[in-house]
């Protein structure tokens, strides 16, 4: 219980990124499902920095993988964003169901 | 007391500062000046209070995720997030991998999150927007994540991770990190260079006015 | 006659119940007993208080240093953990013996719980919390003081007697008095958490602030990345209290706040890779300690481009703790408060703590990072040998110590209040115009130059020419600056009060 | 919409101005009760993000009825009230409506009295000017430049307090002269104050003025033309910040004003002599600065009061004995002057009583205000207090 | 260009339209009959001789005695634009337009003098003089709901106001109109 090990690790990136499938599940709102996205990339880089403590040989491969996905997760937010506002301003909303007309 | 000695002592008053909190003083002349980078572990070496913290990280990540999950109201799901985002960087911390929990809190608590809730502000009508979801969605949603869960959560509970539970573990030093990104990972991190010029030159494009 | 009836909801008054009830009584005997005692000696119990503090503070390191000398000394090198294995009060008693130190019967319980982690370190947040409290409260009165003296008025004078040294106590008192109010549309759960998203943030990056070689509560190789990051988080705070309050002023201003925070953040960070290159570290410790060699070895004056990278830190910092003239969140002529317009009381008190605290991490990484951390602008090469304790005293005044440190935080946390009392704001197109256009590509230029200039000039004697060039010039600016101070101090004292006295005899 | 809406704004063309990004346009109530609305103006903003698109002012919350007490009360009875007007220049608001008073019933005014008034007069002007310079730097965020206007101001008011007793409200001067003589020393105490306060004015130049950042603020912005300001009936320093040499004391001398020598300052565009760059003719720097250069001007015409005044006159007094009896004639009067902030006229109507028939102020900020609604277009939301700021309205006499 | 002049060429331009000349009074004033008035404004703004480009006031008056309104018109002419000589006024002219006290109209000049925009809702909602052809009639000093025009000699003073006490029981007995 008190020695703590990569298991503890793993599963609460588990439960976290399953909470983000579900939030990107059940919102409509376009920035709610952002929100999901993100949830499951931190539970991703749990996994990858954990393994790395646990499992790592002495390097920090996971480390800068992680790092990667990070930057990355900040630039699809980013351009997410600017989807949404591109969406927002073609339709006056960000109800994702609005979204399958072409004639935006 | 005449005013003029009055005077004189509160005067003296910031000269007695100097010197009562000068005279614990550390003077720096017999500091290593090494210009190498010391990988200083900041957790503790496991036992209790490793586990503590751990417990305490997961209990926030996990309620604020919950959170998030049943909220209705996107602003207070953005709030949740950053609580999330603050476990997850101190997690990281115990992990010790100190620079990638640094840059969590700076890329992601900092910067992305401030963008979604910039990207709230700027795409909702009334402050509370709501977007009900049906019930029927929900529980089929529920029902399908409580699957997927139970499916990896067995999996990872039950696979036999191979463990160096002997190993040395190091935190991670800045030292190996400059030399990884330029060495191992030149690639992909001038591929992600790029791929943040394409992303800035994106959005700011789809978000200007016509 | 129609009577008038308020069309809000009243209040009941206070009432205190069950142990509030005890704490008020308490409170009043305190008070009672306090106001007259206070009243009459207010410089002596100031004066006793500061020195009381710093006794406390010394003694603290003191007995620490000495804690751990012991444990240095333990055979086994068994150091102190936090519950694993500990010296023994007998192995203390030895020592403290070995040493002929007095007192050792009783000393060695004193001193054995100080060597567990748990309790150093609850004693080190103490002082942090105490540290990033006293620096707003004074930093306020400061400010007040400063404001006054520029505006050609005095500032606070009654409170606590001197120069109403305990002014910003008393306002403190009376924001803990204020009814906690909440918008009724307001989302109320968002506004009561926003300032404590502002206000722990801050804190938080006390905990990596080094005052002094030693004197860090954590020695984090990331410190730096750590401190910037906390800066950054604070602006969470800001907008959710900005959106939670469902005032369209308060959501300009936090619009504005997010805009702002996340431009100046850009070059900011870039300047800051100047020094971190220069020293090769994250580390705010080990950059402070490589400027030991006195005034001409402070990175500022390395090369031109760590002066300019400088010089554009601190301007994109005052955009980054919202001071004028970037302080667009809260600019009281267009958005009335700006994000805090809605909060009263406690909760408003806390942003203005993490303004400060904000202001005074500023101005530390200013000072670390560029102007020789903690040492003076004499070479620590001339220190002397401590094998008194005067000699360590003295080393203390004249080389390095966290006053040194502090003292020069203050110095420029005054720059900034003389900034803020006397440009005018400028305006959030001027705002983002500055950062994108000027300060961006003078971080970039600078960035590349320093680079260049490390790798090709780095100790040949050019650069040192150029080194010490920026040093006389700064040094000539800045006794300057002090020389024409002085003389204003002593010929341009002009108030209204005498003013119009000397020039109106017949009024 | 931002793309919709006409540039009509002749500051547009200078410095266009376009949102970036499209958000939702939102209706934003700048006041009654707002730091930068001198009072309780309520201006209501059509804003799309920063940008404003539209505001339009909503007055009339320190209506006092202030003409319907003038149908009520005698003329001399009635004076206090203008004081309440535009209660940062009272001196000023005695003199109009007792100008229109005499002039329609031809009382006779002593000559010392008309000095006094003049005096008075440029000196309550110099005062109105510093409280406008001093908030100017307030909405523009510059907290210092006030404490220093105020300073002076102070001692203003101590001048006239050692005058009449009062130091805001004077109700000095009166129906056929001014209510009481000067102090012994009046002349010496005021020199010297003028020659303390005139070096003061390059101290709020160096402060303010020319700072780089305030010129960067109101330079260029709400721009108002000449003829603008005419057809929308603008007076004072905002029409001749529009470069429109106009002033009251000038073109109509009213008094005695055609004995002295003064100048007119005008809004000049930047680059040239003393006015700095990015300045443009009727913008609300222009505004600002002619309140600037207007106090020295006061301060001449003051100096030549002080050479020229007539020793007092014991037999004459320096108020006409008959201003308490006097009899409104069955006609009709409109009188006007030029106050701190435009032109101040009152229409008095009698009916042979000796109580008015009608009463009618012309506020000139009333009539300054309503540019707001064309010059707050398409501009940033910075720029709302800049632009109210240089029009220095006194909502005490827009509400009346 | 003296009064009498200006009369001579409005008469000569409108005839019947200019009802009366006051040239005695301490300000003289022409009466102009209110269903010219907007030819003849028009003229006064327009017209080179004229060229009234500046309207200093309108003050409403309530000429109880005669069951009529009226509204005073105080129009000048500047000097041309000029920022290096002093400008004064060429020409002044002062014009009163009177209306039926039951149903007061004058039309609105707001398109003539911008200046006029405020100065006709103040008369609107003060004296009750409705000005057809402005932009945007509306109270503009009294709240929108306000009852009654209170600047009319024959005004009641309301009891009360939302709850808030409108007069004392001294002036109910002795109001003066």
């Amino acid at each position: 219980m008190f020695e703590i090990g990569l298991t503890h690790y793993l599963v609460v990136a588990t439960l976290l990124f399953v909470m983000g499938i579900f939030v990107m599940i059940t919102k409509r709102n376009a920035i709610g499902i952002l929100i999901g996205v993100e949830m499951v990339l931190n539970g991703a880089n749990i996994n990858l920095v954990a393994f790395n403590r646990y499992n790592g040989m002495g390097n920090i491969d996971g480390q800068i993988v992680s790092l990667f996905v990070i930057v990355l997760a900040a630039a699809e937010a980013a351009l997410a964003v600017a989807i949404c506002m591109n969406f927002y301003k073609n339709l006056n909303t960000v109800d994702v169901d609005h979204g399958d007309t072409l004639a935006g | 007391m005449t005013l003029r000695l009055k005077k004189i002592l509160l005067l003296m008053t910031p000269l007695a500062i100097a010197m009562f909190i000068a005279a614990a003083p550390v003077h720096a002349a017999d500091t290593d000046l090494s210009l190498s980078d010391q990988g200083i572990q900041t957790s503790a070496d496991g036992g209790l209070l490793e586990a503590l913290m751990f417990y305490a990280c997961a209990g926030v990540i996990l309620a604020s995720g919950l959170a998030i999950c049943l909220s209705k109201n996107i602003v207070r799901m953005a709030v949740y997030l950053f609580g999330t985002l603050a476990a997850v960087a101190l997690m990281y911390f115990l992990l010790l991998a100190n620079f990638i929990g640094v840059i969590q809190l700076i890329v992601y608590a900092g910067g992305t999150l401030i963008l979604l809730i910039f990207g709230v502000m700027l795409t909702s009508k009334s402050p509370w927007a709501k977007f009900e979801v049906k019930r029927s969605e929900l529980i089929a949603a529920g029902v399908v994540c409580a699957l997927f869960a139970g499916m990896l959560l067995f999996v990872v509970v039950n696979a036999e991770w191979p463990l160096e539970t002997d190993a040395v573990v190091v935190g991670s030093s800045m030292t190996q990190f400059g030399t990884g990104l330029l060495t191992n990972y030149l690639v992909p991190f001038e591929a992600i260079s790029v791929l943040l010029l394409v992303v800035m030159i994106g959005a700011a494009y789809m978000a200007r006015q016509e | 006659m129609t009577q008038f009836s308020v069309p809000w909801k009243q209040s009941p008054p206070l009432e205190y119940r069950g142990p509030a009830r005890g704490i008020v009584a308490l409170a009043r005997m305190v008070y009672t007993m306090a106001t007259p005692i206070v009243s009459r000696f207010p410089g002596p119990i100031l004066l006793g208080a500061i020195i009381g503090g710093t006794l406390l503070v010394w003694a603290h390191w003191m007995l620490f240093g000495f804690v751990e000398t012991i444990a240095a000394s333990d055979v086994n090198g068994a150091a102190h953990s936090v519950w694993g294995q500990t010296l023994t009060t007998a192995e203390i008693g030895a020592y403290l013996d070995a040493h002929s130190i007095v007192a050792s019967g009783i000393l060695k319980y004193l001193l054995w719980p100080l060597q567990l982690e748990l309790l150093r370190d609850l004693v080190g947040l103490g002082a942090i919390f105490g540290l990033f409290n006293l620096i707003p409260v004074y930093a306020i009165w400061w400010e007040r003081k400063v404001a006054g003296r520029i505006q050609s008025r005095m500032g606070p004078m009654r409170v606590g007697g001197w120069h109403g040294w305990a002014q910003s106590f008393a306002d403190g008192v009376k924001l803990v008095g204020k009814e906690d109010l909440v918008p009724e549309q307001a989302d109320a759960m968002l506004f009561r958490v926003a300032p404590y998203l502002a206000f722990v943030p801050s804190l938080l990056a006390f905990l990596c602030l080094p005052l002094g070689s030693y004197w860090v509560f954590r020695n984090v190789d990331v410190a730096l990345i750590f401190i910037i990051a906390m800066v950054g988080v604070e602006v969470v705070g800001v907008i959710v209290a900005g959106w939670a309050s469902n005032n369209k002023w308060s959501v300009y201003g936090a619009m504005r706040e997010a805009c702002q925070m996340v431009s100046y953040e850009i070059p900011m960070t870039t300047v800051l890779l100047i020094p971190i290159m220069t020293a090769g570290t994250l580390n705010m410790v080990q950059i402070g300690d490589m400027q030991t060699g006195g005034w001409f070895s402070w990175n500022a004056f390395h090369n031109p481009f760590t002066f300019i990278a400088f010089i554009t830190y601190y301007i994109a910092s005052l955009a980054n703790c919202k001071r004028a003239p970037f302080d667009l969140p809260e600019s009281e002529s267009e958005l009335v408060a700006g994000f805090h317009t809605e909060y009263s009381g406690f909760r408003w008190a806390l942003f203005f703590f993490a303004e400060y605290a904000a202001m005074f991490v500023v101005s530390a990484l200013a000072v670390t990072l560029f102007l020789g951390a903690w040492h003076t602008p004499i070479p620590a090469t001339w220190a002397f040998e401590e094998d008194s304790i005067v000699k360590i005293f003295l080393n203390g005044v004249l080389f390095s110590s966290p006053f040194w440190f502090i003292f020069k935080c203050f110095i420029f946390i005054y720059i900034q209040l003389w900034i803020r009392w006397t440009l005018p704001r400028i305006r959030i197109d001027q705002v983002l115009y500055s950062c994108v256009q000027v300060m961006f590509p003078i971080a970039c230029v600078a960035l590349v130059g320093h680079a260049v200039w490390m790798v090709l000039l780095d100790g040949t004697v050019f650069s040192d020419i150029i080194r010490w060039i920026l040093g006389l010039l700064t040094a000539a600016v800045t006794f300057g600056f002090l020389s024409v101070a002085a003389f204003g101090y002593r010929n341009g004292r002009q108030m209204v009060g005498y003013l119009a006295v000397k020039q109106l005899p017949g009024a | 919409m931002a793309d919709t809406i006409a540039p009509t704004n002749p500051a547009d063309a200078s410095a266009p101005r376009q949102a970036d990004v499209r958000t939702e346009e939102m209706l934003v109530n700048m006041g009654p009760q707002h730091p930068s609305t001198h009072g309780v103006l309520r201006v209501v903003l059509r804003t799309d993000g920063e940008m404003v698109l539209q505001s339009v002012p909503h007055i009339g919350y320190l209506h006092r009825c202030a003409e319907k007490i003038g149908e009520n009360v005698a003329p001399y009875q009635y004076v206090p009230y203008t004081d309440r007007m535009d209660y940062l220049a009272g001196m000023n608001n005695n003199q109009a409506f007792a100008l229109a008073v005499e002039k329609l019933t031809g009382l006779e005014v002593p000559e010392r009295a008309q000095y006094i008034r003049v005096m008075f007069a440029e000196l309550n002007r110099i005062a109105s000017h510093l409280v406008a310079i001093g908030t100017y730097g307030l909405d523009m965020g510059a907290f210092t430049p006030f404490l220093y206007c105020f300073r002076e101001r102070e001692m203003l008011l101590d001048l006239f307090e050692s005058a009449c007793g009062a130091r805001l409200t004077y109700s000095y001067i009166t129906i056929g002269g001014v209510t009481d003589d000067l102090p012994d020393n009046f002349v010496d105490v005021c020199s010297e104050f003028l020659d303390y306060f005139e070096p003061k004015v390059d101290d709020y130049n160096n402060l303010l003025s020319y700072n780089h950042i305030f010129v960067k603020r109101t330079g260029g912005v709400g721009v108002i033309s000449a003829e603008d300001a005419i057809r929308f009936g603008l007076t004072g320093p905002v029409l001749r910040g529009s470069g429109v040499k106009f002033d009251l004391r000038k073109a109509k001398p009213y008094e005695i004003y055609d004995r002295f020598n003064f100048d007119v300052p005008v809004g000049l565009s930047g680059g040239t002599g003393e006015i700095p760059r990015g300045v443009v003719v009727g913008d609300c720097w222009s505004r600002y600065y002619v309140r600037v250069k207007e106090m020295i001007e006061s301060v001449k015409i003051i100096r030549q009061c002080l050479r020229d005044i007539p020793a007092a006159d014991e037999k004459e007094g320096v108020c006409n004995k008959k201003c308490k009896t006097v009899k409104l004639p069955d006609d009709e009067v409109y009188m006007e002057i030029e106050n701190p902030r435009g032109q101040l006229g009152f229409y008095v109507k009698g009916d042979g009583s000796a109580i008015p028939a009608r009463v009618k102020a012309r506020g000139p900020s009333f009539c300054n205000l309503c540019v707001l609604e064309y010059a707050g277009k398409n501009c940033l939301l910075a720029d709302i207090p800049a632009i109210i700021g240089s029009m220095d309205v006194v909502m005490g006499e827009v509400d009346r | 260009m003296s009064f009498e002049e200006i009369c001579q060429i409005l008469k000569s331009q409108f005839g019947d339209a200019i009802e009366e000349t006051a040239v005695d009074s301490c300000r003289p004033y022409v009466i102009v009959s209110n269903d010219k008035w907007t030819e003849v404004a028009t003229f006064l703004r327009n017209d080179s001789r004229m060229a009234f480009d500046f309207l200093q006031c309108i003050s409403a008056i309530d000429l109880l005695a005669d069951d009529k309104l009226a509204c005073v018109y105080d129009l000048a002419a500047m000097s041309p634009l000029s920022a290096t000589e002093n400008m004064s006024y060429v020409r002044e002219l002062a014009v009163r337009v009177v209306t039926d006290r039951n149903n007061p109209q004058i039309a609105s000049v707001a398109h003539l003098w911008a200046a006029a925009d405020w100065h006709e809702r103040e008369a609107y909602d003060l004296m009750g003089i409705d000005f057809p052809g402005h932009p945007n009639l509306e109270r503009i000093l009294c709240p929108d709901d306000w009852v009654g025009h209170p600047l009319r000699k024959d005004y009641a003073h309301p009891l009360e106001y939302h709850g808030i006490p409108g007069t004392t029981e001294h002036e109910l007995k002795s109001p003066r109109h």
